[in-house]
């Protein structure tokens, strides 16, 4: 197994405080491999969001970090604890070593500055040393590199289709060359034929740049496609985590499987969908033991009173995957580190 | 570029009503410019005064409404604005420039500066949400809602008077001679500064609110977010990007204050005994003074339609959305 | 006069946002709006003053312009609020002038809230030369400056009572009400609850009052406080400047005494400061509501109740936009751990 | 209002090395406009048209019955029966530009008053008008006894300036010459500056700069006196005792003496019942002048009218007839009930009853921001409640009032008469048969009680016409009778001609020893207050 | 022919739509009036018991056609037949008429109820409008429980924001079904919905076609729901329909360029990994539709553009799968070259 960059450690996230928070995401635990796609699936409200924003410490008010830590590898010297930094050492952190990109971009650029002046805003930020010149060619130079002529460099966001300006965004996240790129449904606003070209793109970048990315995204077929790894989140927790292959092949989690089935699939057999049934969990009503219990069409006692622990299946051989659940054979036999 | 056919004819057709109306209100009211004077020289005005000031004032002879209304535009398209009754035969032109200055000079700025010292405290306010800035909302709501002119006599009261720094009435020493002299702009300073005040600590709350509200509103923007994660300094997300685009909508508020500067300047000049413009008006409806009244309406409405342009040009300058192309 | 306008436009670009809570019944959300302390607060002092405009004449010790040898007296337990130079007792003039003050400000609010509905949304809805038509109209009341207008107005009306005053100061003072509504339903006549009404079958005023009139709802009533205040302010400008024929009291024409008789150059301040205070008070109490309501509408504008928050170490940190605060950065699982088993770790 | 700027400077230390006299009106901002024969130019708004134009004849305004004080004319001789007037002009007066002032231009005034009606405010029916040497002789169309002070006072203008103006009346004048001691050195909206001309027919005065300020309001105007920025002006101060006078009780001052004017309570003669003389005379018995005089009039602004015929004393007491010489208003509440019982009206308990058993109730009217009016109006009503008449007080808009007051749809309001040299003024505004007009027609300039009495307007043709002066007593004392017995206004207060002024810098003021002139800044005796002023502590 | 000839219930032929773009000071000078071609000439059939999907990529002109066809809008040119009778409403009582037969469904099930109302006020004005009250609380119930909202009364009072994304989209349905209409316009109704919940919608649209032989006009961009949902697809591009024929045949032997790069753009599970774009596939981005191309609209993207391509309109031909047409010249002369295009 290729070395971490990120490693998210009983992670806890919660909106408000006391009694009324919202535990949106519960002791989440997930590592980031160097150079590697981490996908990041779950229906809408699963907590990717929170969980993204986070790690990264953006979460708006009245999101807390309520445990947990985030340790990152730079790739020279030593890791540390992003949850332990100052405000100061975070603003460095970011972008420079993590950078984001959101999923609408139209809203993720300052509608009244030029996508230029907002590019050379990190790097002036981050790189001070760094003539004017210098700063305009960095931008220019990345900009190229996701397909954006020089020319465009003084548009502004609205003068931009919708797929150019996902790509300025793109193309802004890799400006300082970081070692984490975290993506939070980036294409689901575009059609298909453009997501298919960013992404792509995506993958030609990441050859040349090495960096590593959390991609989140409600399409499983689009992940299954494009990641390594896929870890699936239900009720703020992840429920299963496997590489993608092992994942479309073989889910353990009724969860998964249930997400899988979902999708009609445009090739092949027209196979059966099935569909997931009832409605995603409340948050503040989370179902006792296992949230996915109450949809769960092989769910027994044990899950409504136990909280399954995320960890390698016991039953069958599986080296690098974990599952949460407690089917027979499915119940973890180690806590994944 | 997008609206300006638009706003031409927008503001052509807002100049010509409002013009208009000008025109006719002041002619309802029941009364004459000559029984105003009666009231002014209560008693000391014999009845053959009374008649000499009707053919002074050519009011003996009836022209019809329509051919009124018809010189009134002869008299704009020329810029000659008749001759004021009360300060008759003062034109009318001659007492605006008078007192237009005078408004501009302490109502004009202090409405700027008002914007924008609550602009800035609204920016730190919605931006620091719950600090300090925050729990002084409910004082300056309660400081807005003094009606003005009872904080300018208090105000007045408590630090006017002979001995005191603030002068209680008038736009400069009585013996001085206007002129760009320093003991008359220090004057003219000093005279404001009370008036300034007043006129600051009622109307600062209002900015601060809005600014406050829409840089929350900003603030949970995605781009907000996006900047704090792309690491840039606190002070270069608050200004740059979250007070920057807050500010826009304030921009057409800002201009539509302006118009309310004759409004709010009355009571202000009223009060303070300042030689403005609005004083001017209230005199005018006192006195029936047609023209006058006329004259300070055509000034108000210009200056909103002018503040409006501003506000337009400056929207276009500071949203590039609105300079859309093709 | 500077009446703070509603900011409302500024708050909600996109309307009535979607409820933050779902799960909350609409009847209870609608009680929260009292919840809020700042709308609570003014509703109380609200209440409290219609209250006073109501029973006021019948608890006035005296009749507010009846003489008496007391010539301006400073407080007394005769006279709570002192007298005037006719011996006149102020404390019933205010309680006496509270009815003219409530029923102009209510009435004046209410008029021009009619009219801002009645051009606004028709323009919005309309679309076309009716909005343009309503617009420019519209448009034409907002350049002309309302005071100077109203005084004007005021002063061509021969012997004008309260209701006068009232219908005057609502017929010019509509126009921020319409177009704030016309925008608003502008964006609100595109929404595909009104075209899905629409193509359910539903008729032009069943989609206007049925559809659309609700979601104004919260925008109608802050443009409603915003007209009241600023139609009490109006109103006790023109009483103060004698522009106004109010016959009977109201705070305005005890200001207007106070200041032509020179009160405070005479030291009576207590002429002065009672009535003064007391449209202070009012107007706070309203802008409180009106913060209520934009608050209601907008939960962003809250400012929540916890801004400051305590980390496991004992700082206390501040809630804010792009830096989240960590409560504790070693917390324990709270889940279950799977110990390992010793063979496990032997393999 | 400022301690520092050169405005105070030159008068403090001390008082004997005051040059300047600050002089204050409550009239807000002006206009450059200096044409003396406007009512509403800067000069005669703050009253330094005096200062610069000078009037034929100095008549002491507070008694207007004396022999005037020769002044640009030395000799002035009325015939045919007041229709032809003769003037001897003074020699060697030169206005300020060099030029000597001569006949032709006494005759150019009287022509321009002549040729233009708005500039004939008194509207004199001049005949003809010739000069010759140093005469000039004027004829009239009609007798001019009651407007000979208004002939006298005429102003002076020079000729040469006046002949080149396009229209006169349409002048500003930014440059006004006349023979008076002081020119304008400077204008602003506030102040005008009136220095002190080099030479002067008369000794020059000791004051070599006048300021004339006007204030925005009363308040402003007040204030200014108080702190002593303002040393003369004409305001109404409420509570002027502790407002003003206590400021400084050594040095300010005021004396506000009658003229021939009054204010009184006009009634409707024309509504039931006050149609019934009996009635109005019985309300003028409760009605209470101290109390409008200190509570209204704040002890000093409009005098109590004391005589019963309604004639402002002392100024009027040569005309007052023999039988009313010692009658004076006194509240009697008993005398009112028992002329109200005589005439068949019955008091029930608090509610006074009509003939017709109607009770009698009455509007009291003026315009919201009268507050003197409304106040008196107050104490008014107060009163009649003690006679059982129910009175409301209606603070009506002006406008609206001018119009009801003109076309006569009232009860009863605070109004003003007329003034002038004699009390025929008074008595023609309020009784003349011949500006009679029916209840709801308007343009009547007087009488408008509609007070309908052929023996008044009779008696009033006779002296305004009457050849010699024993004429003149019988009807005037025939109008008094009628005054106070059918009583068609209750009179409650004279008019005014006063000042406020301090002693502080300046004495030789008029005041009720020496009453040379009254002391109202804007009136044309200020010139002879000016004059004889002198530096405090000089004496 | 596979397509079986069911009752026709709505066509449109020939149908466009032009939006007129807000004139600047510029365009006065130039006397020229712009447009936005926001729909083309579209032919479009519904039949009783069918469902016809339309797919297209965003923009396309996709809800144009379906507010077109509910009336909502006035159509620039073409034909709306209804029963083979042409209708044009623009309110009224024929308008309710004609909504009584013709019913749409909202993209977004967010935004098309109103937060003030219940859904109980919804689902009965649908009913009073169209005179189907009878008994009120039965037919609700009916309504409701039509779309699988059981047990009604659970459901009746709640407002919309208390319901979850499928159940407001549900809401949404019953009110259409209230006008027991006889074609339903669907446009994008499972979009915005959760992938879990998607399906019970789609499956729901289904079965009520089958149930209560329904027309349905089924718009979506996703050309994998289309294929598992209807029986006949559509593809727009930039406003004109490209292709169309069973959704089988579409999907899995596409004609046109368009629709074939569209389906290889589409997330494909299978293809683990290969994530790339093939050399001959066309890039780009979709054209202006003020200026749209002339010719084939397609032709600025396309890998087999022609010089014919950009200067003449293509037809609709004819493939050889009965009822599958594209309009593309390359199918012009020999029908057989349908398999070199595809791949
Ligand atoms: N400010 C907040 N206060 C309370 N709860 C919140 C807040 N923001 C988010 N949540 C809740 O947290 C949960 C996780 O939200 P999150 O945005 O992370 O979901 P997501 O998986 O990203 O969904 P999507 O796919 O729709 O983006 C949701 O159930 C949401 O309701
Ligand atoms: N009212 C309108 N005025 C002007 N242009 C419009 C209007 N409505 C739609 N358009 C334009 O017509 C074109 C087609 O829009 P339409 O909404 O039909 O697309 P769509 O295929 O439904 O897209 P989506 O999948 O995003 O819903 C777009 O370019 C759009 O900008
Ligand atoms: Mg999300
Ligand atoms: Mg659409
Ligand atoms: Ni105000």
């Amino acid at each position: 197994m290729k070395a971490p960059v990120l490693e998210i450690k009983n992670f806890h996230v919660d909106y408000g405080l006391g009694s009324e928070a919202v535990q949106a995401v519960r002791d989440v635990t997930l590592t980031l491999h160097r150079g590697e796609v981490l996908g990041l699936a779950g229906e809408s409200g699963s907590g990717k969001s929170t969980l993204a924003y986070g790690v990264t410490r953006l979460l708006p008010p009245p999101g807390v970090i309520s445990g947990g830590s985030v340790i990152y590898h730079p790739p020279n010297g030593d890791a540390y604890d992003v949850m332990a930094l100052t405000d100061a050492e975070l603003r460095k952190f970011r972008w420079a070593e993590t950078s984001i990109v959101f999923q609408g971009a139209m809203n993720s650029l300052n509608p009244v500055h030029k996508i230029s002046t907002q590019m050379i805003d990190v790097i002036k930020a981050h790189e001070p040393q760094l003539s004017p010149s210098a700063r305009v060619a960095r931008a220019q130079e990345m900009l190229k590199l996701v397909g954006i002529s020089a020319d465009r460099m003084d548009a502004y966001p609205h003068q931009l289709s919708g797929g150019m300006r996902q790509r300025v965004m793109i193309g802004m996240a890799l400006v300082l060359e970081p070692q984490v790129v975290i993506m939070d449904e980036p294409t689901t606003a575009l059609d298909v034929v453009m997501q298919r070209q960013i992404l792509a793109q995506l993958v030609e970048l990441r050859e040349r740049l090495g960096f590593s990315i959390l991609f989140i995204t409600h399409d499983l077929s689009l992940l299954v496609e494009f990641s390594d790894r896929i870890a699936i989140m239900y009720g703020g927790r992840i429920v299963e985590q496997a590489r993608s292959v092992d994942l479309y092949k073989d889910s353990l989690h009724p969860y998964s499987e249930g997400l899988l089935k979902s999708f009609p699939a445009l090739r092949g057999e027209r196979r059966e969908l099935a569909g997931i049934p009832g409605s995603p969990p409340d948050l503040r009503g989370m179902p006792s033991g296992c949230s996915f219990h109450p949809r769960c069409p092989q769910a027994f006692d044990r899950c409504s009173t136990e909280i399954p622990v995320l960890g390698i299946p016991a039953a069958r051989n599986y080296s690098n995957r974990s599952v949460a659940c407690w089917l027979p054979g499915r119940v973890p036999i180690s806590v994944e580190r | 570029m997008k609206f300006l056919l638009q706003r031409l004819a927008f503001y052509v057709f807002t100049a010509w009503a409002a013009l208009t109306i000008n025109f006719f209100i002041p002619r309802l009211i029941p009364g004459d410019p000559v029984t105003s004077l009666i009231n002014k020289f209560q008693g000391q005005m014999s009845t053959e005064a009374i008649n000499s000031l009707y053919v002074l004032f050519g009011l003996d002879k009836n022209a019809s409404l329509w051919s009124q209304y018809v010189d009134y535009w002869g008299q704009v398209f020329h810029g000659d604005l008749g001759l004021s009754f009360t300060f008759f035969p003062t034109p009318v032109a001659d007492i605006l420039k008078q007192s237009l200055p005078w408004t501009i000079a302490l109502v004009g700025i202090t409405t700027f500066a008002s914007f924008m010292i609550g602009t800035s405290l609204g920016v730190v306010a919605g931006w620091r949400r719950g600090s300090i800035m925050d729990g002084l909302l409910p004082v300056t709501t309660f400081l807005s809602s003094i009606p003005y002119f009872w904080l300018g006599l208090l105000a007045i009261t408590l630090l006017a008077g002979p001995d005191s720094f603030f002068p209680s009435s008038g736009g400069y020493e009585p013996g001085l001679v206007p002129g760009w002299t320093g003991s008359f702009i220090g004057s003219a300073i000093q005279h404001s500064l009370l008036p300034a005040l007043t006129i600051l600590i009622s109307s600062v709350s209002g900015w601060i609110l809005t600014m406050r509200n829409m840089m929350v509103t900003v603030a949970s923007e995605d781009y907000i977010t996006v900047a704090h994660a792309k690491g840039l300094s606190e002070r270069r997300v608050m200004v740059s990007y979250a007070a920057r685009n807050a500010l826009l909508p304030n921009v057409s508020g800002f201009a539509l204050s302006l118009g309310f500067i004759v409004g709010g300047t009355l009571l202000v000049e009223i009060v303070f005994s300042y030689p403005g413009i609005g004083y001017n008006l209230f005199q005018a409806v006192g006195a029936k003074d047609y023209p006058l009244m006329q004259g300070v309406f055509l000034v108000i409405t210009l200056s909103v339609l002018v503040a409006n342009l501003l506000a337009d040009v400056a929207y276009l300058l500071l949203d590039p959305r609105t300079r859309k192309e093709g | 006069m500077s009446a703070p306008t509603s900011t409302i436009t500024a708050v909600t670009p996109e309307g009535p946002e979607v409820p933050s809570n779902p799960g909350v019944p609409a009847k209870r959300r609608r009680l929260r709006f009292i919840a809020n302390p700042k709308a609570a607060t003014g509703l109380v002092v609200l209440a409290f003053f219609c209250l006073i405009a109501i029973i006021g004449p019948w608890i006035a010790p005296y009749d507010p312009s009846a003489r008496s040898s007391d010539l301006i007296q400073p407080p007394s337990g005769k006279h709570w609020f002192g007298t005037t130079h006719l011996g006149q007792d102020i404390f019933s003039q205010v309680l006496v002038g509270t009815r003219g003050v409530m029923f102009v400000g209510l009435l004046a609010g209410l008029v021009a809230t009619a009219l801002s509905i009645l051009i606004g949304v028709s323009a919005g809805f309309l679309g076309g030369a009716a909005d343009d038509g309503l617009s420019a109209l519209s448009n034409v009341f907002l350049v002309i400056p309302a005071l100077p207008l109203i005084i004007i107005v005021a002063s061509t009306i021969p012997s004008a009572g309260d209701l006068m005053v009232a219908l005057v100061i609502g017929f010019t003072s509509w126009a921020w009400g319409a177009r704030v509504l016309r925008a608003q339903t502008l964006s609100l006549r595109r929404r595909d609850y009104v075209e899905a009404a629409r193509a359910t079958g539903e008729s032009t005023w069943r989609l206007i009052t049925f559809e659309i009139m609700p979601n104004l709802t919260a925008i109608i009533a802050s443009g409603f406080v915003g007209t009241v205040i600023f139609a009490v302010m109006s109103e006790i400008t023109l009483a103060f400047i004698g522009i106004s024929t109010i016959s009977d009291w109201n705070w305005g024409t005890i200001l207007f005494w106070a200041q032509s008789q020179q009160a405070l150059a005479q030291g009576a301040w207590w002429w002065f400061v009672p009535a003064g205070l007391a449209i202070a008070v009012l107007g706070t109490a309203l802008s409180l509501i009106n913060f209520g309501i934009d608050e209601f509408v907008s939960p962003r504008l809250r400012s929540s109740g916890h801004t400051k928050v305590k980390t496991k170490d004992g700082h206390s940190v501040r809630m804010r936009v792009g830096f989240t605060p960590v409560l504790s950065s070693s917390r324990e699982p709270v889940t279950p751990v799977v110990r390992r088993r010793a063979e496990e770790e032997v393999a | 209002a400022c301690s520092n700027g050169d405005g105070k400077t030159e008068n403090s230390g001390s008082s004997s090395g005051a040059t300047v006299l600050n002089i204050g009106m409550p009239n807000g901002p002006q206009t450059e406009n200096h044409n003396p024969f406007l009512g509403s130019s800067a000069g005669a708004s703050l009253g330094y048209r005096w200062m610069i134009f000078e009037p034929l004849v100095m008549i002491n305004g507070i008694k207007p019955t004396e022999p005037g004080k020769p002044w640009l004319a030395t000799e002035w001789k009325w015939d045919a029966n007041y229709t032809k007037l003769s003037l001897t002009i003074r020699d060697g007066v030169k206005f300020s530009d060099g030029q000597p002032m001569t006949a032709d231009d006494v005759a150019y005034s009287f022509e321009l008053r002549k040729k233009y009606d708005g500039l004939n405010q008194d509207a004199i029916p001049y005949g003809t008008i010739t000069a010759s040497g140093n005469k000039v002789d004027l004829t009239f169309t009609r007798s001019q006894f009651t407007n000979q002070n208004k002939i006298l006072t005429v102003f002076v203008v020079p000729k040469h300036q006046w002949s080149t103006l396009k229209d006169p009346t349409q002048d500003t004048l930014k440059n006004p010459i006349g023979t008076g001691p002081y020119t304008v050195k400077s204008f602003t909206p506030q102040t005008t500056t009136l220095t002190l001309r080099d030479s002067y027919w008369q000794d020059l005065p000791k004051v070599k700069e006048l300021r004339y300020t006007s204030y925005n309001d009363n308040n402003a105007q007040t204030t200014a006196l108080a702190n002593g920025s303002s040393e003369w002006s004409f305001v109404f101060v409420p509570n002027v005792k502790a407002v003003y006078q206590d400021k400084d009780p050594k040095n300010h001052k005021l004396w506000f003496p009658a003229n021939l004017g009054i204010h009184g309570l006009w009634i409707n003669t024309t509504k039931k019942p006050f149609d019934n003389p009996a009635l109005r005379r019985a309300m003028n018995l409760v009605i209470n002048r101290d109390d409008i005089f200190n509570q209204g009039e704040a002890g000093y602004f409009y005098p109590k009218v004391e005589s019963i015929t309604g004639i402002p004393t002392p100024a009027g007491d040569s005309f007052i007839a023999p039988e009313y010489k010692d009658k004076k208003h006194a509240v009697d509440v008993d005398g009112a009930k028992k002329e109200l019982t005589d005439a068949g009206f019955k008091l029930e308990g608090d509610v006074l009853k009509d003939p017709t058993g109607k009770p009698v109730t009455i509007t009291l009217t003026d315009p919201a921001g009268w507050s003197d009016y409304i106040t008196d109006l107050e104490i008014i009503k107060d009163n009649l409640s003690t006679i059982g008449i129910k009175a409301t007080v209606d603070k009506a808009n002006q406008d609206a009032w001018f119009k009801n007051i003109d076309e006569g749809n009232f009860d009863a309001a605070m109004h003003w008469t007329n003034g002038g040299a004699t009390p025929f003024d008074i008595y023609q505004n309020i009784m003349d048969g011949k500006i009679l007009k029916p209840v709801g027609k308007g343009g009547v300039s007087g009488n408008y009680g509609r007070f309908n009495s052929p023996e008044a307007t009779k008696a009033l043709d006779q002296y305004a016409n009457a050849a010699d002066d024993a004429t003149r007593t019988t009807a005037l004392n025939t109008l008094q009778k009628i005054m106070v017995e059918q009583m068609p206004i209750i009179p409650t207060s004279a008019s005014n001609v006063g000042g406020l002024y301090s002693t502080k810098n300046w004495v030789g003021w008029p005041d009720e020893q020496n009453q040379y002139g009254p002391a109202q800044p804007t009136q044309q005796n200020a010139l002879q207050i000016i004059l004889n002023l002198k530096p405090a502590g000089s004496q | 022919m596979t397509v079986t000839e069911t009752e026709v219930v709505l066509e449109a032929e020939g149908l466009t739509k032009h939006f007129p773009v807000r004139r600047r000071v510029r365009d006065l000078l130039s006397r020229e009036h712009k447009v936005v071609h926001a729909v083309d000439d579209i032919k479009l059939t519904l039949r009783r018991g069918r469902v016809t999907a339309l797919v297209g990529e965003s923009g396309s002109g996709k809800s144009t056609v379906a507010r077109l066809m509910a009336q909502l809008y006035g159509r620039t040119a073409g034909d709306i037949r209804l029963h083979g009778e042409t209708v044009t409403v623009r309110g009224g009582r024929k308008f309710r008429a004609y909504a009584r037969r013709v019913q749409m469904i909202f993209q977004d099930p967010f935004a098309s109820l109103n937060p003030t109302h219940t859904v109980r006020y919804h689902l009965t004005r649908s009913l009073r409008i169209h005179g189907r009250e009878g008994d009120l609380e039965q037919n609700l119930r009916n309504l409701l429980e039509q779309v699988q909202l059981t047990p009604p009364e659970r459901y009746l009072d709640k407002f919309p924001h208390e319901l979850s994304g499928g159940q407001r989209q549900r809401v949404s349905i019953a009110r259409a079904l209230g006008a027991d209409p006889e074609a339903l316009l669907a446009d994008e109704p499972v979009s915005m919905l959760d992938v879990s919940i998607r399906l019970g919608v789609l499956n729901l649209l289904r079965d009520l076609k089958e149930r209560l032989n329904l027309a349905i006009l089924y718009i979506t961009h996703d050309i994998a729901s289309a294929r598992y949902f209807a029986d006949e697809t559509l593809v727009m591009y930039a406003g004109r329909l490209v292709e169309g024929g069973e959704s089988e045949t579409v999907t899995q032997n596409p004609a046109h360029p368009y629709t074939q790069l569209l389906i290889d753009s589409a997330p494909d599970p299978d293809r683990l990994g290969e994530l790339s774009t093939p050399e001959d596939q066309a890039g780009g981005e979709p054209p202006s539709l003020i200026a749209p191309p002339t010719g084939c609209r397609f032709h600025p993207r396309c890998v087999h553009a022609m010089a014919k391509c950009s200067t003449e309109l293509p037809p609709r031909f004819d493939l050889p799968v009965p009822g599958h047409w594209a309009a593309c010249w390359l199918y012009e002369a020999n029908p057989d070259r349908t398999e070199g295009a595809a791949r």
